[in-house]
């Protein structure tokens, strides 16, 4: 019985110096944080066995706040823990226009010229470091360094060298456009749809003999555009105003090269790109 | 949270594991043939990055180099040991290579056996065993040091130990007794009567004699691995290699020289009870472990200063080990345990930048 | 005997010996030429004619304010036929005038004045006037060099006789042809800077060179010529001075911050045309050489005439296969896409290399093995910035001094996986500076 | 404020209650535990001391050391022996033995190893009979030695198990260092001198010291 | 949040199965599998304190204030740790000894606290008892393969019964540490291939309609 | 002597991670980094360190005086937990500084079941108070040299082509391994 006495009391009594001290330590040493971070930190197990990769649940926390950590990083938390992760963090996703990536030129390997040939590490801005071999200074250099950038397995590169942006896949995180060293992928809104697919500021004469599909900036779609200053030219190369210009096909009637083109992009889906690759 | 794979980039994926592929060149000629070059139609202009020359040096031919120098000891083996040694080398080198090809014909890379890095492990390994060592062991270290030690890192550069002490280790713990069966050189038959043989690290450490004539440790005439018997010709290999380049001298000469001054000190202290550094250097693997596992590039420090660290420290585990550890021989202990430290090293002894002023932090 | 030299480097073969028994040779007059209005490290020029305009030899065609920036003028007599985008040897595209030649040329020369007549700020001017740039190869403007900051005394001016590059001898042609101007321009640079001494840094591999600089140099003792052993990248601003005066050039400094100015010999050749014969910089020397060349020469060619050009006068490619055509020599230059780039202010050298020496187009994983690490002249550590700059680590890459890359490429050079280091260390730099520009937009 | 009580009685509740569940708990579990170790420790000393049906426990303290020894004794309380642990370092970690000594301290009777980390299949075939058999009727004079390769010689050597050299090292000198200590410290009169008979039933668990 | 029970059970047997997904409770993982039974035992052993440490806890979460929570969860988990401890060493002395120190260290296994934390704490009785046995079965599972596969190639046998002939050389290192971390990464390389291979094959099979 | 022998004992023949498997979690998830290996394996040695002088009084003056040995491990994971939030609040408070660089780790440091493996293996092994502060030490570096070992070959590992299956904590776990065997050379080291 005596045993039984001492166990209870002594435990009692850890148990009261232990609630005692952090009561204190809860008064004397809290420091404020950031009340996101608190609820992140509530959300996670809070377990900080360091699964994440960082050294326990606040630090993830914090990495989750400036963006350096997926939410579903933790292991311990498991499928539950990401999807209250992602509601607090959660951005109101549903008030954004989705933004997709358009890949703004056609020139691949049938329609442009390749003047010399390329030695060294396959990723486009490598070449853009050396003299490149594709005669068009502006062009697709087809590497594939913004598919690579995806992460959501919404590019692909075509047979023609050119890359395809699946409709169905891009989140819109504008990575591709990011990563390409001629800036040729441009963010937009989904419901544009008229693009001028050439990047070229070369003079006409030029941009036509090395590349088939260049803007030449003939201007006649300029002339054909319905709205006033919906399309205009600069440097040498035609610019859709996107708020102005309507979004049909009339004015792409006439281009000689075919390089302005009406909502062609949008009937890529990842799973007829590769269904139609299969044949 | 699995995400899909799948070819990516159908008809000319880009180069996997970093590989440039020279695709580029078919498909501009075929494609657009009529790409006008300037001048001169027929010839056509590359452009890379600077420099533009490159020395000859090759991985593979530093391969085989290292495969010629190592037929010195590979000949000395066989004279010493008979047919059966031969047998182990080649069954180990035909292992690796076959694991090797099997694990780059698993994750469709190019296969790359001809670089002849595999030969080397599968020699060196066969080289740390015992002459009677079994085939299916054999072919197990094999298998682990060229499956696990080297091919699940990425293959050849990316490894972090030594593979073919890897392979050794392994089979060191998977059969202690077969890798610790010794067999005598034929040469010296008739001259003990016991059925297995002791090699002199093990007279020493477990019987307290160490009385083999250098002489013998140095041509090769004592019981032991296939390769750790006879210096002259390991030695001769390595000298070879150092004459080609291809190692660095501090490497050998930095751990066989710890393995010296180190021991000196214990045999100088008390000579009846510690070998004497002669005995050290020729006795067991110091020589082949020098010479050849050292020095092996792609487990040792790229730094002055870490190669420096690396062999002094490994030179004094491995006697310490041998003097004190419950195992006879060091070399491959100290050697591995040293590997695991080179990212570090290399990562902390970077020389100072040209013109650095202020201290390198630390 | 050793030479003077620096820690580490290469020793590539030279091959030398296609063209350096041979005379410089003036090239034909080009019939059109495409003059970049950027030819020198700095800010480009503006032009200043017009389409259609008429232009004489020697005429300035562009300049502009900034300080760091040099004119460039026109290199023969004729009309300007356009000013366009235009392939640069450099690989991009920048503005270019292009002139239609009407086949006259004028004739330069004059004796040599008295230096001690001219005052420093009349040099300055003839030098800043005259466009010239650094001949060496990064073609930075003289006049900027010659113009350091105040308080920071100058103790000595080296002219970099090098010419460390395989292939190259228009150095050593100058130094061979035209000893003279070659000291009268160091001496003219010794007094625009007020430095007690000159050197001039010579490999050893060319001693009819050092012979007739000494004898250029007679009995005068401010100018001292310094052997030093043939070794890649002995030419190197950084290696160089601490091969000839042991001083290193710390981390982030320029060689004025150790009293040293560095100018190539064919640079000091030109000051001397421009201030004894007004002549800006519109013609240089340029070896063509490498084995996918027919005929290897040392020509004299005006700015602005096309590779092309310059390659027929020298029997043109070898026909079929592969070649490079180098703005400059194999370790550093700049392979063309094109052969209709035109020869600007710093091209030492058109160099060809055919299929035969072309760079494999596989490399294989780091054994490390250590070499780029031992030849490293800047002591970096090549095969972990080749993976850095690769990955676009820029952290890491800063941490690791990527910035302190002079790009020689010794460490591609030796790579017995013939990874292309170098190339990645550039993708790195590449996004250092990208992302320094984006912080500084942000601010 | 109510918050920082609620926390006390959290704590104290649940520590409370911990230890009356525990040691309710270890008041059932403790004497089986105690027996269990007992009947190992009964188990092991006749083991080593065949013929034994009890033993008296001897205690005596040398400097820092408390040096323990079981002394069998037979139906008659006559002394068949004595057993005593023997401990020390072996390849991987402690080997602890218990030997069994003739009284005339000239002879093992056995042992038996009851604690060992030695490599599976390897150090650990000290616990082969083979191997332990070797002690029975090993002379201790001048010293136990092994012996490597070969059948033994003397009457105080034992082959050494190929392979696992040290840890049969160990055990020879485990036993040495007992040995010598028992020899120095327990006159052999005090083995020789006959005991009380055993009762009939076995003793009550928990008083074997 | 509104999972069916089954599915909480079922997710630990391999969505979430531990240690090889969920990477939690490494060290017994490692520690104790050198034998089938071994590691059948601290399957068990840590499924009951999962079990009704969680189901503890989830009885008295509302109770506990969030200062305190990790205190108290800890105390009820030692306190249940030491009633299996001591269990064990009364009636199965034979296991607890193999065991060794590794019983106690359930106290810090990972995924005792982590699943309290994670769920437990947030849940009702139901749910928590589903996702512990699941969870606890799957540890089961895992640590039981990790056991027989080391068995098999260490000493040739299965749960002590012979498997491999005489022809077999037995494998030491499998018993070893170093043979633990081989056998566990390789595991974890294999639930990784599988689930890669399933995903692909769900992927496909999307694709394909 | 006798310290000493502890000391390499506890350090690296029987190194905590590598031969008793305790700390894995830690071991395989903060060995990403060098800098964060570094700092952990500070934390640990010197919560180890205060564990062993912490718990050996309370366990030879309490619990056995008071005959209830039992309670064990319940005290001792307490005072583990009090003594790491101790530990980092104080330094929280003392030095800001230090606290970023090592006080993200200490919560880590309450379920490293190495910290409470080494008070048992303490009181299995009746360690006088001195070697138990040197063993609580030992231990501590020990498990710093395995997981700074680790972090840098991980550093280097991630420019490294692992086939795609063992990325992670599988080929993390198998170079555990691999030292473990390499660390088997110092077996045997020191014997009784
Ligand atoms: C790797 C490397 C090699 C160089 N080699 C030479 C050389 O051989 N000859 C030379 O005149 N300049 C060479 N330079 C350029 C010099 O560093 C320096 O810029 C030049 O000598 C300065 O003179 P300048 O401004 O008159 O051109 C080299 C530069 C680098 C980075
Ligand atoms: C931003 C910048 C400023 C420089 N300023 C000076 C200067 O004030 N004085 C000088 O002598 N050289 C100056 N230099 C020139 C360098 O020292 C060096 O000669 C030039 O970059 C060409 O060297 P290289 O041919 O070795 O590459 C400057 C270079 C750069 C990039
Ligand atoms: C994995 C491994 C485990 C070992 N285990 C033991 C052991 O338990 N006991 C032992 O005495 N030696 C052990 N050894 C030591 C070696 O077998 C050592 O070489 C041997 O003791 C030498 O004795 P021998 O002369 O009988 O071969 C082990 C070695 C290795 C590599
Ligand atoms: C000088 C030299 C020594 C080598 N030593 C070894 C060795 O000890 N073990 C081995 O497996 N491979 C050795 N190799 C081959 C190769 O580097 C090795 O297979 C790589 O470690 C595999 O990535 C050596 C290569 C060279 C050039
Ligand atoms: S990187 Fe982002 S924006 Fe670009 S295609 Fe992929 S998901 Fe769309
Ligand atoms: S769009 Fe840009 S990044 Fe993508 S392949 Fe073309 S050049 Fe490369
Ligand atoms: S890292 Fe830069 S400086 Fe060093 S060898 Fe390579 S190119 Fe030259
Ligand atoms: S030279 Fe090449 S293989 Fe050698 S260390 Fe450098 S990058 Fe690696
Ligand atoms: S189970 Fe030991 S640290 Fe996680």
């Amino acid at each position: 019985m005596g045993m039984i006495l001492i166990s209870a009391l002594s435990m009692g009594a850890i148990g009261a110096v232990l609630a005692g001290f952090l009561a204190f330590a809860d008064k004397k040493m809290k420091v404020e944080e950031d009340p996101m971070v608190e609820a992140l930190t509530g959300a996670l197990p809070g377990s900080n066995c360091g699964g994440c990769g960082f050294a326990g649940c606040r630090v993830f926390a914090e990495a989750l706040m400036k963006g350096n950590a997926l939410p579903n990083a933790c292991v311990a938390g498991g499928s539950e823990t990401s999807k209250a992760v992602a509601e607090i963090m959660g951005v109101d996703a549903g008030s954004m226009k989705r933004n997709i990536a358009v890949v703004l030129c056609k020139g691949g390997n049938n329609e442009a010229e390749r003047r010399a040939t390329y030695r060294g590490e396959m990723t486009c801005t490598a070449e853009t470091l050396t003299g490149a071999d594709k005669s068009c200074s502006y062009g697709c250099l087809g590497l594939g360094e913004c598919v690579d950038a995806c992460k959501f397995d919404a590019m692909a590169m075509n047979e023609n060298g050119l890359p395809v942006v699946f409709y169905d896949k891009c989140v819109g995180c504008g990575a591709c456009a990011r990563a390409c060293p001629r800036n040729i992928i441009e963010m937009h809104p989904e419901d544009h749809k008229l693009f001028v697919y050439c990047r070229s500021r070369d003079k006409g004469a030029y941009a036509k003999k090395v590349c088939k599909v260049a803007c030449i900036a003939c201007g006649l779609c300029v002339k054909d555009c319905s709205a006033p200053g919906g399309i205009a030219l600069k440097d040498n190369l035609a610019v859709i105003n996107h708020d102005v210009a309507p979004q049909n096909d009339e004015s792409i009637k006439r281009c000689p090269t075919k390089c302005i083109l009406y909502g062609i992009e949008e009937s890529v889906t990842r799973s007829n790109y590769f269904a139609s690759i299969r044949k | 949270m699995e995400s899909l794979k799948f070819v990516r980039k159908p008809k000319r994926p880009l180069p996997q594991n970093n590989r440039i592929t020279d695709q580029r060149t078919l498909d501009a000629k075929e494609i657009n043939p009529n790409a006008e070059q300037p001048s001169q139609a027929a010839t056509r202009l590359i452009v890379s990055s600077s420099p533009h020359f490159l020395n000859t040096e090759s991985v593979p031919k530093i391969m085989h180099n290292v495969v010629t120098a190592l037929l010195p000891a590979t000949a000395a083996s066989v004279y010493f040991f008979g047919w059966r040694a031969l047998l182990l080398i080649i069954v180990c080198v035909v292992a690796c290579l076959a694991t090797e090809y099997a694990f780059q014909k698993i994750r469709k890379q190019p296969i790359k056996i001809h670089d002849g890095s595999a030969i080397i492990t599968g020699m060196l390994l066969a080289m740390t065993l015992p002459a009677g060592f079994p085939i299916f062991g054999a072919i197990l270290g094999s298998v682990f040091a060229i499956g696990v030690g080297k091919q699940l890192f990425g293959g050849l550069g990316y490894n972090i130990f030594n593979p073919a002490l890897l392979g050794r280790a392994f089979l060191m713990a998977t059969y202690p007794v077969l890798t610790t069966t010794w067999v005598w050189p034929r040469t010296m038959e008739k001259a003990i009567d016991a059925v297995t043989a002791a090699t002199p690290l093990v007279m020493a450490k477990f019987e307290g004699k160490f009385d083999v004539p250098i002489m013998d440790m140095f041509i090769g005439n004592t019981a032991g691995s296939l390769g750790e018997t006879s210096a002259i010709a390991i030695i001769l290999g390595g000298l070879y290699l150092r004459y080609k380049g291809y190692i660095n001298w501090k490497l050998p000469l930095g751990y066989l020289g710890t393995i010296a001054v180190f021991s000196a000190i214990f045999w100088y202290v008390n000579p009846a009870k510690y070998p004497s550094p002669l005995f050290h250097l020729f006795a067991g693997g110091a020589m082949l472990g020098a010479w050849f596992m050292v020095t092996d590039m792609v487990t040792s420090p790229v730094t002055s200063l870490g190669q420096w660290i690396f062999v002094i420290v490994a030179g004094i585990l491995a006697v310490v080990i041998r003097l004190f550890g419950g195992l006879p021989e060091g070399v491959m202990y100290s050697i591995l345990f040293m590997n695991a430290f080179v990212p570090l090293l290399n990562k902390h002894t970077r020389p100072k930048v040209f013109g650095e002023v202020k201290a390198q932090k630390g | 005997m050793g030479h003077k030299t620096f820690a580490r480097g290469v020793h590539p073969s030279y091959y030398k010996e296609l063209t350096a028994g041979k005379r410089v040779e003036a090239a034909a007059l080009p019939k059109t030429v495409t003059i970049p209005l950027q030819q020198h490290a700095g800010a480009p020029c503006e032009p200043l004619v017009k389409k259609g305009d008429l232009v004489t030899e020697g005429q300035k065609i562009g300049d502009v304010k900034a300080f760091v920036s040099a004119p460039v003028h026109s290199s023969i007599s004729g009309k300007v036929k356009d000013i366009e985008l235009s392939q640069h040897p450099g690989g991009f595209r920048s503005l270019s005038i292009i002139i239609e030649g009407d086949g006259t040329a004028k004739e330069w020369g004059g004796p040599a004045k008295d230096l001690s007549s001219i005052s420093v700020d009349a040099l300055k001017d003839s030098i800043r006037e005259a466009g010239i740039v650094g001949m060496g190869g990064a073609a930075f403007p003289t006049s900027v060099k010659l113009a350091p900051p105040k308080g920071k005394a100058i103790e000595a001016v080296i002219l970099n006789g090098c010419e460390c590059e395989p292939y190259l001898t228009a150095d050593h042609r100058i130094m061979l042809e035209e000893p003279e101007k070659v000291v009268w321009g160091l001496r003219a640079l010794m007094k625009t800077l007020a430095a007690p001494k000159g050197f001039v840094g010579i490999e050893e591999n060319k001693p009819d060179a050092i012979e007739a600089l000494r004898k250029a140099i007679g009995s005068s003792t401010d100018i001292q010529i310094i052997i030093l052993e043939a070794k890649y990248p002995q030419g190197a601003e950084k290696m160089l001075i601490v091969a000839a005066t042991g001083k290193k050039v710390p981390v982030g400094k320029l060689p004025l911050d150790v009293g040293v100015v560095v100018n190539n010999v064919g640079t000091a050749a030109a000051i001397f045309e421009a201030v004894n014969w007004g002549k800006p910089l519109i013609e240089r020397i340029v070896t063509v050489s490498g084995n996918g060349v027919k005929e290897p020469r040392n020509l004299k060619v005006r700015v602005g005439t096309s590779f092309e050009e310059v390659l027929s006068q020298c029997g043109g490619l070898v026909e079929g296969g592969e070649v490079e055509v180098l703005n400059g020599g194999p370790m550093m230059g700049i392979a063309q896409p094109t052969l209709s780039v035109p020869v600007i202010k710093g091209t030492s050298g058109i160099t060809v290399i055919a299929a035969s020496v072309i760079k494999s187009s596989v490399y294989e994983a780091c054994i490390r093995c250590a070499s780029c690490v031992s030849v490293c002249p800047m002591a970096l550590m090549p095969y972990k910035l080749g993976d850095f700059g690769k990955a676009f680590r820029t952290g890491e890459f800063k941490d690791w001094d990527g910035l302190s890359c002079i790009e020689c490429g010794c460490c591609s050079y030796v790579c017995p996986s013939k990874r292309p280091l170098l190339q990645w260390i550039r993708l790195g730099k590449l996004k250092v500076r990208q992302e320094a520009q984006k912080a500084a937009a942000a601010k | 404020m109510n918050n920082i009580v609620k926390m006390f009685l959290n704590l104290i509740v649940i520590g409370a209650l911990s230890g009356i569940i525990l040691s309710g708990v270890f008041g059932v579990a403790d004497p089986m535990i105690k027996a269990n170790k007992e009947r190992e420790l009964k188990e092991a000393i006749f083991v080593v001391l065949p013929g034994a049906k009890d033993f008296k426990v001897l205690e005596k303290t040398v400097g820092q050391e408390k040096l323990i020894v079981y002394k069998g004794i037979d139906e008659n309380g006559a002394p068949v022996g004595v057993a005593f642990k023997a401990d020390g370092g072996g390849f991987q970690g402690n080997i602890g033995l218990m030997v069994g000594l003739e009284t005339n301290y000239l002879k093992l009777r056995a042992i038996e190893v009851l604690e060992q980390l030695e490599t599976p299949g390897l150090g650990d075939r000290i616990r082969e009979e083979a191997f332990k058999d070797q002690f029975k009727g090993l002379e201790v004079k001048p010293k136990v030695e092994y012996i490597k390769y070969r059948k033994p010689e003397k009457p105080n050597q034992i082959q050494a198990i190929t392979g696992a050299t040290i840890s049969s090292d160990a055990v020879v000198k485990n036993i040495n260092r007992a040995v010598e200590k028992v020899v120095a410290n327990f006159p052999q009169e005090e083995m020789t001198r006959a005991e009380a008979a055993p009762q009939a039933a076995p003793k009550e668990a928990g008083n074997g010291k | 949040m509104a999972n069916s029970l089954g599915y909480e059970f079922k997710k630990g047997l391999w969505q979430e199965l531990p240690p090889f997904r969920l990477v939690l409770g490494l060290c017994p993982t490692l520690a104790v599998t050198n034998s089938a039974v071994n590691g059948l035992a601290m399957g068990l052993a840590t499924i009951f304190v999962l079990f009704t440490s969680n189901i503890l806890i989830s009885l008295v979460r509302k109770t506990i204030s969030a200062q305190v929570r990790i205190p108290a969860y800890v105390v009820i988990i030692a306190t249940l740790v030491t009633v299996a401890d001591l269990f064990l060493a009364a009636v199965f002395p034979d296991i607890s000894k193999s065991l060794g120190p590794y019983i106690p260290l359930i106290v810090v296994n990972c995924i005792i606290l982590g699943r309290a934390e994670a769920f437990a704490q947030k849940n009702s009785i139901l749910p928590t008892a589903a996702d512990t046995l699941g969870i606890g079965i799957g540890f089961i599972i895992s640590l039981t393969i990790m056991g027989t596969i080391r068995e098999v190639l260490g000493f040739g046998s299965i749960f002590g019964v012979k498997l491999l002939g005489e022809w077999f050389e037995p494998w030491i290192v499998m018993i070893l540490p170093a043979g633990a971390f081989l056998v566990f990464g390789g595991l974890v390389a294999l639930v990784n291939w599988i689930s890669s291979r399933k995903a692909e094959k769900a992927a496909s099979a999307a694709m394909s309609r | 002597m006798e310290l000493i022998l502890i000391f390499i004992s506890a350090s690296l023949i029987n190194n905590f991670v590598l031969t008793y498997f305790l700390g894995i979690c830690p071991f395989v998830g903060v060995s990403n980094k060098t800098e964060n290996a570094l700092n952990m394996g500070f934390a640990t040695t010197f919560v180890m360190t205060l564990t062993a002088a912490a718990t050996w009084p309370i366990y030879n003056y309490v619990l056995v005086k008071f005959n209830v040995p039992f309670l064990q491990y319940v005290a001792f994971i307490i005072i583990i937990a009090a003594l790491v939030q101790f530990v980092e609040m104080y330094i929280r408070k003392a030095s800001p500084s230090l606290y970023r660089a090592l006080g993200i780790f200490l919560p880590l440091i309450t379920t490293n079941c190495a910290v409470l493996g080494l008070a048992l293996f303490m009181v299995m092994r009746e360690y006088s108070f001195l070697e138990s502060i040197v063993f609580g030490f030992a231990t501590g570096v020990g498990f710093t040299l395995a997981i700074v070992m680790m972090s840098g070959i991980r550093e280097e590992l991630e420019f490294a082509d692992i086939p795609k299956h063992f990325q992670g904590i599988s080929i993390t776990l198998i170079i555990a391994g691999m030292m473990a065997l390499a660390f088997m050379g110092f077996a045997g080291l020191i014997r009784g």
